[in-house]
């Protein structure tokens, strides 16, 4: 199996549901992004035996951009992160019905196809493309089938759109930078530069310019919350779930290793700003209203964390932010779910027209309670593998920043428990709430289930991600 | 040469036409022609001479400008019969004026002899006065006309005045002889003088900061298929033909002259983007939008030695997706007094096919990738990074971003409002104008070089 | 044959021509009235002539008047072209003042 | 460097060159600045006249006959014919407001300044030593030869103009039948 | 040892927790009970015959690696040594009884299958926090019954002020939390290790280890304590967690939970040893504790109140130990105290099931009658709490304050000790006397209906008594079976045994006469004055600041809380606004430049004309300027 037929079958995919029509566009949707998914883990057990999983053809010969792509263990991770998130996120969309509705599954695929797409590139060209090409399907769901006031979700998409998209452009300066020192794109190539350390810091400053944004770090996130809060729940799990990982796998994949240098010089102002971002969007995630808003919070928090990590430059906090990319991932779809359920039964997202669900639903309510536990990382859970070795990266960088970022197992729980306890608890609500169906309940026992797996057994993808996070520290260090 | 010959012949053949009372081949066999056209072209590229005393210089480079107005060409006239509907005594008229302005912008990129610039600048500008000022019974039409004119004929002067100059100093209108005289140390002021004028009237034409203020008013005023000429073919020639002069004059650009390009390139991309962002109207937005791209595509002067293939890529890139919006502002306005941005609430309802094509010709303009914009700003960028002018580059990002603010008001407005009326039938031909305009935007994307090794 | 520039210098004839060029300027921002906008115009353009003809002498070379026949031809299709325009707008709106055109703006 | 005018020594083509630009500036000066357009007209047909004085001293004859032709027989009859078919020969123009007319003299003086300081600092081209070919460049002969064989393309292309021009000038004021 | 019966002794409650939660609603109320009391009784049952066949040296079960940090692997894994299975022993054991218990006293309750589901999940990480064989595998149990503690505290979800005593807890555990996690951090990166024995190991090994960041891991790790065991400043939610039913305050907020703190102190004995400022400030931290909990149950009206704060007071003195190196002495108290404590909390809930509910002792009396055994068992119970001779209580508290006499030359953590012994005497018979004795001042309705407990509940009851009065015979002084038991686990040589000298045996006696002072006050005042404790408003002077717990939960709330929430209205309505307008700003002024560039467009063309000249002259200045100027 090939890299490229992954990205094919998602793009076949797309064009697939596009022309299947509106009855059969989310079942089609479904099986495409199954078979991507399929996909993804024949290249794993490719990549376990120790095969290259790599395509490399010259694209455009002058500027020399190359059609690239390469799969180590990271890049798989994400993609099996984007093609395992798909299928549950189209999956648990089956209790709602849009209009023009193959449109918007098109959109979804195609919109997996992009970021798995950035996952693999390995020319940066390609790879800013696929960043970019991620970007306007999310504007039209976002757009077209969000809800809310159409005026005010068009403010918030626009400004979303224009300030992701102003981030980006400012990474594509730096890269065409780059390529002239280069003479390529491959991040190979871009990765044995010698610059000096003040064009790594301008270069560094671009991409994070790109990169806080899309993460989004504190105080680049005021876009957030509103198109979380409009999105439709959908485009909001694709955003949280999947889309923010891009900015935070970029740092990764394509910040630090490139400009190393600024990164170890002002490390404390990153580490510094991801866990303001904590301590910040979990204070501002206590006294929402908005069930939406206060997960984009919460969920703003948790970057900040796993951006933290990142910045520590140290194995453990690569691995941890890895891990904990992936935990996030899960955990949030599985949140905006549960907010995609309240709502299909209440028609609202204000936490206070809910209250006392839990007499009504015990299946839901014990799905939800866990969901909200793993949010805020009881051990045993994914996540709590996740922010643990984030938490120790920091401490070995100082022990203040663990004390900081633990704060938000504490703020977290705080805000987690009230809205938990807001919505769930109290007297039975007179409003009648119908438990969770099957097809909810197994979308959200597959997201359980995999966040309790690698909460207790988090092995097989420490074991895929350590080799390539190693090679990127020594590219990390190659200056010392 | 012969490319010349023939798209007059062309003209001259609809004017018979008319006048045989073959009104109704005229379109098909222009079209049939001008692919002729195409053909004789792409001999021309591969035998590379010159004509009649050097009058004529037939290059790569003209041969593929020549070859991407008359792909242009073919678009505006397919797009007239509709658009002429209700004129259809007219339509030979019309025809025969696209063909002979096609004509003078041959002229203008092929020109081995400044008279021919002349002339062919000539033609091209009195073609469009005809043009804007065509529907005589509409006021906005007239004043455009009339504004157009005035200034048009002032920038002539101006350029007139350069070239007089340029004449005073070399006594010689021969590009050819230029060339290699000014490559001689000593030069008379009036040399500098000549080219300076000469390029400020080449800036009125492609509407740069600050010669541009006819620009919206013109575009808004034109019929609109007058203003998908401007915006897209008019807008490339006269770009092509400043890249061509200067480095036909060989004109060592000074320090002082890649200033100006400067100053002038980042003034237009920014007027342009922020007047852009309050338009109502379509049509004086992309004005704008024309006067920004004006400014990215003067950016390739900075590095005028090597960057003709980033100056084809972007003309390409932006003129396809010119012609693709246009037809559908062509189809959305068809029977509208205005071209307000309202008229395009639903569209994305009403007709899903055209809104998708509008809204993927105005992402390319943006440059978000797969289409071609981007791959033409990419390439912009690199070459003015590697003349090693980033302030630019910078300058021009901002204003990328600016940019998208207006793009997707439009694209706001189709998707996220509500229909004002019924769909109107879609004519056949702007479908198929747009779909093809727009594939051939995306193919370009997909297949970059296939534009950019034309010109090595 | 003596050269009329020997007695005259080119630069005379430089400075004529601009500053006839300059008055022809100067006339399309000073006046409204359309047709006086054209004659002045006109005045640039035969100003233009006019160093042309002086620069044919200088080189003593017969191209810069070839020109000038082609800057005449233009001159003529322009006015043509103008005055037709001008003819379309006096009938709908009745002036020939520039300054009144100011449907399109903004 | 400018020349100054020596009076006493001048030769008559000097004093000819001078009358002539005096009438053709003062006249263009006029054209632009008489109110009735009637009198424009005749001031810009005094201009052009003295323009071909000037092409004749150049010893250009055929221009200086083209000019009167093209401008006084055709441009300027086309522009009186409007003149008169609009009835406009009344001064009922409003004025520019006052700043525009006054940045109208602005502009006129910085661009003469700049354009003539530009000039003045051009370099000094050596005096009384303009090239003397001796040979015939500017008979009717020569220029037709040169007009028709080098210039041929260009010749031609002209055509092309003026054929646009017509169709256009059709265009514009034709009237159109309208189709049912 | 054979790794499938640690499976199995982990994983029993757990099976059991899976029934209960998945068929528990259909298999009805008895199979419910019976599955999660038995799937309890087969670990304790794994306990014994491990109590029984236990080697000397500690046995490492590693299943598989969990979680990979650079420097060290963290695996998965149990060590089962003395300690873990003495806890198991009590922790299984009082965990039997108190399911059979909770079989009857929740029969009513229509979500029983959930409470017995989350009671066996309690077990559950109970074992595996006292089983895990590092740090962080502890730390999942101590997280899962910090989880347990929540759901069971809000068992009773109806209610809103329950689920905020539930949140509260488990808040407050997180603070904990948080410091147990930064002294794991913390002995992590010292010792590149998290295990037990390779920790132990390695620190009696290690040279040039800051003494600083010891004490500061030390410290950490004891935050953590803090926050389960609910000391002070963390001990607030102890109380209020009382909202829960009544088995669950007997297992989890008396017996078990709250004292995993002291298992984690006595785990990392080895790391405490070397920080002695940080057992100072331990022993200081429980004797406070223990004082400040002492005054408050002098006055709390709420039956379930008092023995909440009396077990803060109870934990006080096992930390006083701790802090004073003492490790066996107060894992002999906890021992003891989770006997008495259970009896004592099951008492009260017999009581509470025979009054339909009723909690506060103002509206009690006069039980004794219609309640004997439940009486009986109580009264035993407290007065091994008071430390009357020779019940289990006695030994125990009295090894404590012995400690603390014979630890230094200031007398002040012994005297702080008595006192809140005497206090706990007379306010256990405080409650005694105002529950059982005298008439009942219930309404004639709860009169009617008062009866004697069924033998479900009064077994277990009778079960604790009895261990209650026996249970201090494992450590007598001179002959003790528990110090020589945990003697493996503690590097220095265990105390030496205490030699029966003068100075003990007044200490014995004063300690005893102490107690039975405050049994007299208490007997006095409440039993001979027939005093009822006045009405909530009426409460005055230091009695109210007791009553009121010191307004610590006022202080606590407008110190942290509020402030807090305060900060997030700020935030939300004005940090994330200007924030955002930042943007939106940027936007605006673009906005405004273009509509005023709008009027510059004023469709004149001799305005336009003149900006094309003004170009046309700038250009040509410019270009004129630089050739006149190089």
């Amino acid at each position: 199996m090939d890299v490229t037929t992954l990205l094919i079958i998602l793009l076949l995919g797309a064009f697939a549901t596009y022309f299947s029509g509106d009855k059969w566009a989310p079942k089609v949707a479904l099986l495409f992004s199954l078979t991507a998914f399929a996909g993804a883990i024949c290249l794993l057990s490719q990549y376990n035996l120790g095969n290259e999983i790599s395509y490399s053809k010259l694209w455009i010969a002058k500027p020399k951009i190359y059609f690239a792509l390469q799969a180590d263990g990271l890049a798989l991770a994400m993609v099996l992160l984007t093609t395992a998130l798909t299928p549950i996120i189209i999956f648990s969309s089956f209790g709602n019905t849009y209009k023009n509705s193959k449109a918007f599954y098109a959109l979804i695929v195609f919109m997996s196809f992009a970021m798995s797409g950035t996952f693999l590139a390995s020319d940066g060209l390609l790879y800013y493309i696929f960043w970019e090409l991620s970007l306007i399907p999310i504007y039209f769901i976002a757009l077209i089938w969000g809800n809310g006031d159409a005026e005010e979700r068009k403010k918030a998409v626009v400004k979303f759109f224009i300030y992701t998209l102003a981030g980006s452009l400012f990474m594509l300066i730096a890269f065409v930078y780059l390529f002239q020192k280069a003479g390529s794109f491959l991040i190979s190539d871009l990765t044995a530069l010698n610059l000096s350390s003040s064009e790594q810091f301008w270069i560094f400053m671009a991409f994070f310019l790109a990169y806080a944004i899309k993460i989004p770090l504190i105080p680049f996130h005021t876009w957030q919350a509103k198109v979380y809060q409009k999105a439709p729940t959908v485009g909001t799990m694709l955003l949280a779930g999947i889309m923010l990982k891009m900015g935070l796998y970029s740092v990764i994949r394509w910040q630090l290793p490139i400009a190393p240098l600024a990164a170890k010089e002002y490390m404390y102002v990153f580490i510094g700003l991801g866990i303001a971002g904590v301590i910040y969007g979990s204070i501002v995630a206590l006294k929402q209203k908005d069930l939406k808003k206060l997960l984009a919070y919460s969920s703003m928090a948790h970057v900040g964390l796993i951006a933290a990590g990142a910045y520590t430059l140290t194995l453990d906090g690569l691995r941890g932010a890895v891990l904990q990319m992936i935990a996030h991932g899960f955990v949030v779809v599985g949140l905006f779910f549960v907010a995609e359920i309240i709502f299909r039964r209440y028609e609202t997202r204000k936490i206070a027209e809910m209250g006392g669900i839990r007499a009504q639903s015990p299946k839901f309510t014990s799905m939800f309670m866990i969901l909200v536990l793993a949010s805020v990382a009881l051990p045993s859970t994914f996540n709590f593998v996740g922010e643990f070795t984030v938490l120790y990266s920091l401490s070995q960088v100082n022990v203040w920043f663990a004390i900081l970022g633990g704060t938000t197992i504490i703020l977290g729980a705080y805000y987690m428990l009230k809205m938990f306890q807001h919505i769930m608890l109290g007297e039975t609500n007179a409003k009648l709430f119908a438990d969770v169906t099957f097809n909810e309940g197994l979308a959200l026992v597959v997201v359980i289930a995999v966040l309790f797996f690698f909460g207790l057994y988090p092995k097989p993808i420490m074991e895929l991600i350590t080799p390539s996070l190693e090679n990127i520290l020594t590219q990390i260090n190659r200056f010392n | 040469m012969n490319t010349l010959i023939a798209i007059t012949g062309l003209g001259i053949l609809c004017l018979l036409f008319e006048i045989l009372n073959f009104r109704k081949a005229i379109i098909p066999v222009t079209i049939i022609g001008l692919l002729a056209v195409l053909g004789l072209t792409y001999l021309g590229y591969n035998a590379p001479t010159s004509y009649y005393n050097n009058m004529i210089v037939v290059s790569k480079f003209s041969s593929v400008f020549t070859g991407l107005f008359t792909v242009l060409t073919v678009f505006l006239i397919a797009l007239s019969h509709d658009f002429y509907e209700d004129h259809q005594t007219k339509i030979s008229d019309f025809i025969a004026i696209k063909i002979f302005m096609l004509a003078g912008a041959v002229a203008m990129v092929s020109f081995g002899n400044l008279a021919m610039f002349f002339l062919g600048i000539e033609v091209l500008s009195i073609s469009l006065y005809i043009l804007a000022a065509s529907n005589r019974l509409n006021v906005k039409s007239n004043e455009a006309g009339m504004k157009y004119f005035l200034m048009g004929s002032f920038a002539s002067g101006i350029i007139l005045f350069g070239i007089c100059f340029i004449y005073g100093a070399m006594g010689s209108f021969d590009v050819a002889e230029i060339t290699e005289w000014s490559r001689s140390a000593e030069l008379p002021v009036w040399f500098p003088i000549g080219i300076s004028l000469v390029t400020i009237g080449m800036f009125f034409k492609i509407a740069a900061v600050p010669f541009h203020f006819w620009a919206p008013d013109v575009y808004e005023g034109s019929p609109t298929l007058t203003t998908t000429t401007m915006s897209t073919l008019v807008k490339v020639v006269a770009i092509a033909t400043l890249y061509k002069l200067l480095t036909a004059m060989n004109a060592d650009l000074s320090d002082a002259y890649i200033n100006i390009i400067i100053v002038i390139s980042i003034a237009s991309m920014t007027v342009g983007n922020i007047m852009a962002l309050k338009q109502n109207n379509v049509k004086r937005m992309l004005a704008f939008s024309g006067i920004s791209h004006a400014g990215f595509m003067l950016m390739t002067l900075l590095s005028i030695s090597n960057s003709a293939s980033s100056l084809v890529y972007y003309t390409t890139a932006y003129s396809l997706s010119g012609i693709a919006a246009f037809a559908v502002i062509l189809y959305v306005c068809k029977n509208k007094d205005n071209e307000d941005i309202s008229n395009f609430n639903g569209l994305g309802k009403n007709n899903p096919l055209m809104a998708a094509i509008l809204a993927a010709s105005l992402l390319s303009m943006a440059g978000i990738p797969i289409f071609a914009g981007f791959f033409a700003k990419l390439f912009l960028f690199n070459q003015v990074i590697e003349a090693g002018y980033l302030v630019v580059v910078i300058a021009a990002v901002i204003n990328s971003i600016i940019s998208v603010g207006y793009y997707f008001k439009l694209i706001l407005a189709m998707y996220n409002k509500e229909p004002n009326e019924e769909a109107a039938k879609t004519p056949f031909v702007f479908y198929a104008v747009a779909v093809v305009a727009i594939l051939l935007n995306i193919a370009l994307g997909l297949f970059p070089s296939v534009v950019l090794d034309l010109l090595g | 044959m003596d050269n009329i520039l020997n007695q005259i210098g080119i630069e005379n004839y430089i400075f004529l021509s601009v500053i006839l060029f300059c008055i022809g300027v100067f006339g399309v921002l000073y006046r409204r009235n359309a047709i006086v906008v054209f004659m002045s115009i006109e005045i640039m353009l035969n100003a233009i002539n006019l160093l042309f003809a002086a620069f044919s002498t200088y080189h003593q070379d017969a191209q810069g008047q070839i020109f000038v026949f082609f800057s005449m031809a233009v001159a003529a299709a322009e006015v043509a072209i103008g005055l037709a325009i001008l003819v379309s707008i006096f009938r709908n709106m009745g002036t020939i003042d520039v300054g009144n055109l100011k449907n399109l703006k903004g | 460097m400018i020349q100054i005018p020596d009076i006493a020594n001048a030769t008559p083509i000097q004093i000819l060159f001078c009358v002539l630009s005096v009438i053709t500036l003062a006249t263009a000066f006029l054209t632009i600045y008489s109110k009735k357009p009637m009198h424009n007209a005749i001031y810009l047909v005094i201009c052009f006249t003295s323009i071909s004085g000037h092409y004749l001293l150049l010893n250009a004859q055929f221009l200086a006959l083209v000019n009167l032709i093209v401008y006084i027989g055709a441009i300027m009859i086309l522009m009186l014919f409007t003149i008169m078919l609009m009835n406009l020969n009344k001064e009922n123009e409003v004025h520019k407001p006052r700043i525009t007319r006054l940045g109208a003299i602005v502009v006129f003086c910085l661009m003469c300044l700049v354009l003539i300081a530009m000039f003045m600092n051009s370099k000094p081209i050596a005096d009384g030593s303009y090239d003397v070919t001796g040979e015939d460049y500017q008979s009717i002969q020569v220029l037709g030869k040169l007009l028709l064989n080098e210039y041929m393309v260009p010749f031609e292309f002209a055509s092309v103009l003026l054929l646009v021009a017509m169709i256009g000038a059709v265009l514009l004021s034709k009237k159109e039948k309208i189709e049912k | 040892m054979d790794t499938n019966l640690v499976l199995v002794l982990l994983l029993a409650p757990f099976l059991g927790f899976l029934f209960n939660v998945f068929l528990g609603k259909k298999a009805g109320k008895n199979v419910v009970g019976i599955v999660g009391t038995l799937s309890v009784a087969v670990s304790f049952v794994i306990t014994l015959y491990l109590f029984a066949n236990a080697s000397q040296e500690p046995v490492v079960i590693n299943l598989f690696d969990w979680i990979s940090i650079q420097r060290f692997d963290i695996s998965f894994g149990f060590l089962i040594d003395q300690l873990s299975i003495l806890w198991l022993l009590f922790v299984t054991g009082i965990g039997s009884l108190i399911h059979l218990y909770s079989i009857s006293y929740m029969h009513d309750d229509e979500k029983m299958h959930s409470f017995f589901a989350y009671l066996n999940l309690f077990i559950f990480f109970m074992i595996a926090l006292v089983i895990g064989s590092n740090l962080l595998m502890m730390f999942i149990g101590w997280e899962g019954v910090g989880l347990c503690s929540y759901l069971l505290i809000g068992f009773w979800y109806k209610n809103q002020n329950f689920n905020d005593a539930a949140k509260k807890a488990f808040i407050m555990n997180r603070i904990g939390d948080l410091g147990f996690l930064i002294g794991i951090f913390i002995v992590g990166s010292l010792f590149n290790t998290l295990d037990f024995t390779s920790l132990r190991t390695t620190i009696e090994s290690a040279k040039d280890v800051s003494d600083l960041w010891i004490a500061i891991a030390a410290l950490a790790l004891f935050i953590g304590a803090t926050g389960k065991s609910a000391q002070l400043p963390l001990y607030t939610w102890l109380p209020d967690a009382m909202a829960g039913p009544t088995p669950v305050s007997a297992l989890i907020h008396a017996a078990t939970m709250v004292t995993a703190g002291i298992f984690m102190l006595t785990r990392l004995n080895f790391l405490f040893d070397m920080a002695p400022s940080v057992q100072n400030i331990i022993a200081i931290v429980g004797a406070c504790t223990a004082l400040v909990a002492a005054t408050i149950a002098l006055v709390q009206n709420d039956i379930k109140k008092v023995l909440a704060y009396s077990t803060v007071s109870q934990l006080g003195l096992m930390f006083l130990a701790l802090g004073l190196g003492a490790y066996e002495v107060a894992v002999f108290h906890v021992i003891t105290h989770a006997f008495f404590k259970a009896c004592l909390f099951l008492g009260s809930g017999s009581v509470i099931h025979g009054l339909h509910g009723e909690q506060d002792m103002r509206k009690m009396g006069g039980l004794k009658k219609a309640m004997p055994i439940t009486f009986i068992t109580m009264l035993i119970a407290s007065l091994a709490i008071a430390g009357i001779f020779p019940l289990a209580g006695f030994w125990s508290k009295d090894e404590i304050l012995m400690t603390a006499f014979n630890h230094s030359n200031n007398k002040a953590l012994w005297v702080v000790g008595s006192i809140a012994s005497i206090m706990t005497a007379f306010y256990m018979f405080r409650l005694i006397y105002l529950t059982f004795f005298n008439s009942f001042r219930g309404t004639e309705e709860q009169k009617h209906h008062l009866h004697e407990s069924p033998s479900l509940i009064t077994v277990p009851l009778i079960i604790l008594a009895i261990l209650s009065f026996v249970g201090g015979a494992i450590s007598l002084p001179g002959h003790s079976w528990l110090n020589d038991y945990l003697a493996p686990l503690f590097t220095k040589v265990a105390h030496e045994e205490h030699t029966l000298g003068s100075t003990e045996y007044m200490l014995m006696a004063i300690a005893t006469i102490g107690a039975l002072i405050g049994i007299g006050i208490a007997y006095k005042k409440y039993l001979k004055d027939n005093t009822i404790p006045s009405e909530d408003a009426e409460i005055t002077g230091l009695s109210k600041v007791l009553y009121n717990k010191y307004y610590v939960d006022e202080i606590y709330d407008s110190v942290f809380v509020k402030p807090i929430n305060l900060l997030s209205d700020l935030f939300r309505e004005h940090v994330e606004k200007s924030l955002s307008a930042l943007v939106f700003g940027l936007g605006k002024v673009t906005n405004e430049i273009a509509i005023q560039g709008k009027k510059a467009h004023n469709g004149s063309v001799g305005f336009y004309l003149f900006a094309f000249v003004i170009g046309v002259i700038v250009i040509l200045t410019y270009l004129f300027l630089q050739q006149f100027f190089i």
